[in-house]
């Protein structure tokens, strides 16, 4: 299954769900935020959102930034 | 000395936001620093409770024990402000918005951006307003960076933004204020907390700005690129203090003409 | 806040005049105070070690029990600081000088100032220099209120003065720094201690000074005739330590055009 | 006798030096310096220094002042 | 003299509106004069060759010989800039325009303000961009009043606007270009005649306003509210040429120390 | 307009410099340009009459026919004007004086110039003023660079100088007036003439000085050093007519609020 | 005939046109732009532009008036 | 005969007074002042001023110089 991963196509096999997704990239106990096909999916929806070929996936954190 | 201090501050004279106090004045950014160390010991030598921090794609593959911005400025302690810094449209920045949002458990306060020009990093006004009227709406408490235009933020106001956020100069400049004028009706006018965005280069800079009568100041840059960061943190948690103590304190009037502060008479000759 | 404070400040960043060491670099007059106790108060909350007085004339058959200000600023605590307020030659400074040395058992640092003109308060130069000379050949130690003229101060300096004490605006005016140029280049030529005297008229303003490495401010108006004189006292006192603070920490450099404080790479659109 | 006393003459009877001058004035114990007749007087002198009539005397203190 | 002159700036050197070229960058307001014939001897003093005039309701019942503005500024010879000066909504200003086209049989060439405060007469930035839209559907050629945001200017001009006329102050305030940096961004990026409109206060600020690189000048009150506004208005002719030239001749770099004109080498010692 | 200005323009505010009078109260220097011709046009462009010349030993060996500065600058059409340029002591300064007098044939004009410092160039007052004293005594009219201290140049004159000349700034930097307030007082305590000499970098600047009072402005490197000279000097003219003219017609008042110059009443809605 | 000219409401007999109101008013031959009824009416149809009772009618000039 | 001229020592020769040694040097006619010995010697004074060996003369003309 290829997914559009934070702007890149990538391909992933025996992930189903987001939070399969999330442990795959080794994200598991970060603070994350996730959007699938431009919609934000509430961290206790990861588990029961299904992915499918060509979704669209943002998964963004926290990083430094100030003024504009 | 803490005991002086503590006699002659008000202690009521906090900056208050979305209904939450601060005892500080001074908010910063978390860009441009060495490292997270360094970010983290400026925080503190500024003494802020709010800071601000940028949400960005998580960088796949990287180190996952790399550490993380929200390790370093734990959100128990401090107030998260997310930006959204580098968002060039208003469907962006609310789009940033509500993924801060859901970042931080349900966590509404925001920093508007919408900025029209990568080269000057100026605010695009018209979506400001657009954005801001849309987040007020989502339920956001938006504090918004915003030209100096005393109208423009009146407008920001009544569509509800906490704060607003005019700059002082381009951002990252270090200029200092550049229309005080314009500082001085936007603060007159306003209802909500107007706090200085941008431009600060430093310690003078900021003290200025609270004399103004500002409520607060952000700022990233003027800390950041300085040669030593944690002492220029310092000195700009001292300088917000100074300006707004000075602004209360009530200045002495400007004269063209001396005034000894000496007697003149029962000179001994 | 002590912690920090203690852990980011050089502790050996002290004031040093004529071999003594001063954790304060904010020196105040004494005059335009409401009450002995105000002026005290107003001290206390700049935090001063070195403190200005006049030499005047005993009000013959005054109440004996009236305060006297050296009860208020006792020798013991302070560096006291005679002053030659009003001596508009080098004759009446000397001997204002002398007469204070009495005053207080042998004490040898005076602050000379010779007047020029009752109206503007402005040094005469020549008057100054030829006092300087004398007062110096008599064993004082001279701290010298000066114009802004980089060679007059590397004259003053020759002579033997031991603080070199530029005004920046005219005595009372409080206009703020006039010409950094030349404040600059007295800061960079000099080997004794420079210190802005007079013309400050709020916080920004003894900000400003230090940030161009002046050693110290030194100020009464501004903190006498502020609505609250013992607030803008430690305004004063928040603000010349963040102008130190700023200028060893280096500031960033100014730039006509913006600069990004968060990165403008990898944003989620 | 007649002082010159601070700028006012003024007459003194039996008052012979700068010490009972001091005393007659209510000034004792006070932090004071004292030119007599244009000279610096120190504390020490005040009892031997005897005054004469048509003397010049100044007595100053410490006041509040600031910069000039 | 004249000579001298015509031999050194170049002739070509006009400003461009709307295709119709000026050999004068000073544009000037007719209003606050003593009376009619101070106006026009202002006018002329100023060498003025766009005037601008308010579009008011006739007074019913005046005395029908009482003299008129168009007579002393005749717009056969000077080009009539009708403004929308006290419109506070985008509806009033089109309007405006619209009767001044039928009063000046046609001219299309008009002065959009659309203000949005009665105490600063700083511009509604919204309600001016929706004016300007429709007024340029409309084929007026518009020259716009509006504040110093770069992007707000750049959108202008994107608009259709022949002209952009950020304020430099507060109208009438006589306070100077209070934020050089905007203009100067502003001037940067356009495509069309920038003209600093409110904010001058005395001849330099003109000339500061041309050196920054604007394109011309428009003022009223300092003019007017000179002691002697017909020799105000010569002062600001030569300013506005002054700034031009000195703008067109390229500045010598600012330095921090000296650089002698005489050369310090051959001294007969 | 040549017929506009006249009317306009008092032709008795002259300039009066040792009993002359002078039509320009623009002075100029002759280093820096990059040869005679270029020399000479911007002396004219700049409608000068008063022409300062630096005195300096013969280059023995040189070709004999080789232009010189007195033939472009012919005493018989301008003032000359030999400075002092280079003497740092007050010996120097006189004795170049009086080399000028004998090449100038017993004119005895002078500007007295003695450095106090290379690098600065910035004068030193007690040999500045000994040697005023010395020329003064010598039968010389002596025009004197100085600081911009109220109570020396007030000396200067008590001396019989025949003009003070204060810097704005470090010569040759070009960084403006920095101490307006000294000016302004150097101006209301004279008698003779007030000349800034020194620290213009543009057009504005040579406006600020004059609109402060001052009676003549003199530069060189402005001039000389922007990237076309000839321009510059033509825009240094009107800058300087421009700041008189300002000076004498009595500016508006500053207002920190707007003051409307269209009436807000009489609007068609 | 009642009028609201200029905001306020006077009363004319005997005039039926824009143009007869013009006159009426003794402004023949002055620089003016009217509107009718919130309607620009051009200067060569001020004659045939009849007028009815309870009309809005504004009369503008050019007047003295600079920066906004 | 050695002269210190314009801080070089140089040798003339057959050249006994100022003028001799101005128009020795080419400069006649130019608008120059000259020092002898310390002392400026008036234009009308050359012809009459003798020079001896070790003399020292400097001449000077106006050139080019502006603010300090």
């Amino acid at each position: 299954m290829n997914i559009r991963l934070n702007g890149e196509t990538r391909q992933f096999d025996g992930v189903q769900t987001l939070a399969e997704l999330v442990a795959e990239l080794g994200l598991d106990g970060r603070r994350l935020a996730i959007e699938h096909n431009g919609e934000i999916v509430p961290r206790g929806e990861r588990e029961s959102r299904r992915l499918a070929d060509g979704d669209r996936v943002e998964i963004v954190h926290a990083i430094g930034g100030g003024t504009p | 000395m803490a005991e002086t201090a503590s006699a002659i501050a008000d202690p009521d004279d906090v900056l208050i936001v979305a209904g939450r106090r601060y005892g500080s004045r001074l908010l910063v950014g978390t860009g441009k620093y060495r490292d997270l160390t360094q970010t983290g010991e400026a925080i503190a030598a500024a003494g802020a409770e709010i800071v601000t921090v940028a949400i960005r794609r998580t960088n796949i593959g990287q180190d996952p024990d790399e550490p993380n911005l929200l390790d370093v400025v734990d959100p128990a302690r401090f107030t998260i402000l997310p930006n959204t810094a580098g968002c060039f449209t208003a469907e962006d920045a609310v789009r940033t918005c509500r993924l801060a949002r859901e970042l931080l458990d349900g966590h509404n306060l925001v920093k508007l951006e919408v900025l029209g020009d990568p080269k000057t990093l100026y605010p695009d006004m018209p979506a400001t307003l657009a954005a801001a009227e849309t987040l007020v709406a989502d339920g956001f408490e938006v504090m918004v960076y915003c030209n100096d235009d005393p109208i423009a933020a009146r407008r920001l106001e009544e569509i509800g933004c906490v704060a607003v956020m005019p700059l002082a100069a381009p951002i990252g400049s270090g200029l200092g204020i550049q229309n005080k004028y314009n500082i001085l009706s936007i603060v007159e006018n306003a209802g909500v907390p107007v706090l200085v965005d941008a431009g600060v280069g430093t310690a003078s800079d900021a003290a200025v700005a609270m004399e103004l009568g500002c409520d607060g100041v952000l700022m990233n840059t003027a800390i950041a690129e300085a040669k030593n960061p944690v002492l220029m943190a310092s000195a700009m948690r001292h300088a917000v203090i100074a300006g707004r103590q000075a602004y209360l304190a009530g200045r002495m009037p400007r004269r063209r003409h001396a005034s000894a502060s000496s007697p003149l008479t029962d000179l001994p000759f």
